[in-house]
């Protein structure tokens, strides 16, 4: 169905792939401007009928945390907080991740907000799943100009986490071993288009499988049951994607 | 015992130009109200540390020429973009970027609050972060087998700045769930804050209220400051202004349409 | 999403023969109930680890037998005077003391908390409390000259063990001021909790209330135990059963008078 | 009047002996079971109309602490408590302080509770006051079997605080440069006797002064403010001492 016209949204999709990324965990936390990961999380829950715990360090609802604004970190060192979400404006395929800047550090070319919690969380949490929807030479690079956190350290440094795959808008890369390798290329892409696109050097098997669509099941919970808790943290995400309002309104 | 301020203006007197300040992020009761004020007296080369970033508030402060060294792990407008000034500023080298991550800025401050002189950090490690900051040093744990580690010198701030929801006449400070205000506190040799409101009694006597009150003893001022987080949000108070916010992401892009900006709701004090 | 205990026994399951266990100072909330069902059980070989004090419980677990190591840095009955079977236990060697000091124990179990494999901690140097502890180490101060500075390992137990004043039905606990008590379940494997009674709602519901909880994402189990922390008290909530204490100090001062102790107010169900 | 019958008794010599120690400062933290030095710091808050602030650890009203059982120790690694009171089951001429057992560590002949927090207090609290009631060469010996906290330490040790005095009930030691010096005899105690019962060596000047005599205004700020403040937590001895029962009931 790669050229048919498809009964779900890239958004369902991505999110439908990132649950399966989840997989069977204690608890998501996921940062703030994250509405896809944010969908996939709650969709995992609900799957899970309740598990994982869910953290959505934007919402205060879906967010335990009484400690103050350390608490995530702690309960990440103490091992406790098992996916997390990271994003780049580079990434490169050693996995390294840039928040910083583009250019000389000392004067900087293009200037991001910074590197948040990356250089620390992206070594103990167990699955960070990297998420950039660009798809593009200029965002996935052969090498970052700056490293916010590398995608792999020395034996002998403290690093139970790390990068496991980074979801794009046109394929899912799985990581091991300090290389990408291609998993699947959603509908309506080719192989072709995603080596195209991709500033750095990746494997890939000799039949690359297309990203399965969204289930009915899975397409229903998401509009139905996720978008009303989405709607909370993000309301206007939930109205484009899903067309609902926040969770007192009923669709 | 405890005189409450006079005035904004006095509260403040104790952010002197050059002085090292540390203000919360955005959710946990940023003092705009109070940074509208320091940019009108027209404060100059603090160091700000931004625990453990910032929005609108350090954004502002770069803009208007206040600050010589920002410390932070981000700075962004959120759903609104990038932080315009910032960027500026960090491009064309106005200013001097110390780069972080956020736990070491929550550590570096909870150092200060313990009177040691650093906080270990797992992380970091084989980072462009931690290349770059030479105050950060690496040490070889001594309960493990070549097992390196980073230590983070603690930041002892002159001023804590912090808006709360509420205060008593003794000083005391609601600061609820945002445990952080008071580490900045504790770790800071003054804390100014300003409130919604002042609590009738004394907030220790009740041991529920208690339970998120900073004690009186940490704090050098209080003034009242209803909406004082006002176009950025209290949590359980109010949210965040987006019209507002959406309206100073376009002006702030140019330097004249962030003169402009400061014209219309900082420098004209019936805006403040 | 969350399971309450069937009954206090099946809630300490957790506490396993030979585990490090850590349990809070006298006015923090001590789970006495819990304690004689520990008793009552047989517990053995544990290394309890008193935050940073204890006074009663420390004292009835070592004269039951249920302590080889005991890691604090006080234990007293206070104005009821020494704690019998630990001045016992120690002078003839029957458990391990490691002598501390109270915040060395904070440190320690913070370090836990934050995931560090170690913090510093000013003082300690010269004093014969370093002197005896191997597993602490002094290091130079990478950030002075010649500045010595004692680094303690992070103590991770196994369970945490409180008593507090309320908890939900989501597993969260109300603990207030007594913050320590979070510093203890963020640090250890599993966090046993009793409490006086079961808040109606969610306790994370209300921001006032959600200052002083311990979210239930920590907990292992809670049980319901009214008076809970008889014969100590319960701050804000009920004092000492003073007259049970000195009972406690007379019949303790004699391993028969303790023996005869057990058998009233442990032993004896209808007194658990 | 050395002969003479007083018009006061020994805990209220005590405690406006300490109270003058305490001196010019802006916070005072009492520990547990201390009534002596609590009535001292609350004489103190009382002549200085609110200043200093007092921490009385055994009380709620006495206590501003909300940040958990460290805060104390937080506070003072910050500099913010400038007076502490220690005791001893033994004390020796260099000021180093015994809380945990007499004879060999591993065998004790006594043991006493523990170090409690003093291994930390008196490096870092600048006005740690020495207070043993029992003054005899049993608690003042030449030397400490087991040093809970040193009175010096070396150069390069941080250590910003450590003891000023030695408050006992036949005299007042001051401290410095490592050593004691008999700075005042109570009334109705002797030079002589001071010696005959320490069990160290300590300086004295050619003509030591009789501590003086609590004033009649002080004896009224104790008996009548002080004690009603000090019935909330230290009821048997405010009964005992100063005839008065919790603040409720005025006398």
């Amino acid at each position: 169905m790669t050229n048919a016209r498809h009964d779900f949204c890239d958004e369902e999709l991505l999110a439908d792939v990132i649950a399966r990324l989840i997989g069977e965990v204690r608890h998501v936390a996921v940062g703030n401007a994250s509405p896809i990961p944010a969908t996939a999380a709650l969709l995992a829950r609900e799957r899970g009928h309740g598990k994982p715990y869910v953290s959505l360090l934007q919402s205060r609802k879906y967010n335990f945390f009484t400690d103050g604004a350390c608490e995530l970190f702690d309960c990440a060192g103490q091992g406790r907080i098992d996916v997390f979400f990271l994003s780049g404006g580079q990434i490169d395929g050693a996995g390294n991740v840039n928040l910083v800047s583009t250019g000389d550090y000392a004067r900087p070319k293009v200037r991001f907000p910074g590197s948040w919690g990356s250089a620390y969380l992206y070594y103990v949490v167990p699955k960070v799943i990297l998420f950039r929807v660009e798809h593009s030479r200029r965002t996935l690079v052969p090498k970052v100009d700056f490293i916010s956190a590398p995608g792999a350290s020395a034996k002998n440094v403290y690093r139970p986490g790390g990068p496991i795959a980074l979801v794009t808008n046109r394929c899912l890369f799985s990581f091991a071993d300090g290389r990408f390798t291609l998993a699947s290329v959603h509908p309506g892409h080719t192989v072709a288009e995603v080596i195209e696109n991709t500033g750095f050097d990746f494997d890939q098997p000799a039949l690359v499988p297309q990203t399965p669509a969204p289930s009915p099941d899975t397409l229903k919970l998401m509009r139905e049951t996720v978008a009303l808790q989405l709607a909370e943290v993000y309301p206007q995400f939930a109205r484009q994607v899903f067309g609902v309002g926040p969770a007192t309104l009923t669709p | 015992m405890f005189q409450p301020a006079k005035s904004i203006d006095d509260a403040l007197a104790a952010v002197t130009d050059g002085c090292l300040l540390v203000v919360p992020r955005e959710v946990s009761g940023v003092p705009m109200a109070a940074t509208r004020a320091l940019i009108r007296r027209g404060v100059k080369r603090l160091h700000l540390v931004a625990l453990p970033t910032s929005s609108l508030q350090a954004d502002l402060l770069i803009g208007a020429g206040c600050i010589a060294t920002l410390e932070t792990s981000a700075v962004s407008l959120g759903e609104f973009g990038p932080a315009p000034r910032f960027t500026a500023a960090v491009t064309s080298g106005a200013i001097k970027m110390m780069d972080a991550t956020c736990p070491a800025l929550h550590a570096a401050l909870q150092a200060a609050e313990k009177g040691v002189p650093f906080m270990p950090l797992r992380g970091l490690i084989g980072s462009d972060v931690l290349k770059y900051r030479s105050d950060w040093k690496v040490i070889d744990s001594p309960f493990g087998n070549t097992d390196p580690i980073v230590l983070l010198p603690a930041i002892k701030p002159d001023v804590a700045l912090l808006h709360a929801p509420m205060a008593d006449c003794f000083g005391n400070v609601w600061i609820g769930r945002q445990r952080e205000l008071a580490t900045m506190a504790h770790a800071a040799d003054k804390t100014i804050a300003t409130v919604e409101r002042i609590h009738d009694g004394n907030l220790l006597d009740d041991p529920v209220l208690a339970a998120g009150t900073l004690p009186g003893f940490y704090v050098e001022s209080i003034t009242l400051a209803e909406r004082g987080a006002w176009p950025l949000p209290l949590p359980d108070h109010y949210v965040a202004d987006a019209e507002h916010l959406a309206e100073y992401a376009v002006l702030a892009a140019t330097a004249e349409g962030f003169a402009e900006y400061l014209e219309r709701y900082v420098y004209d004090k019936r805006a403040a």
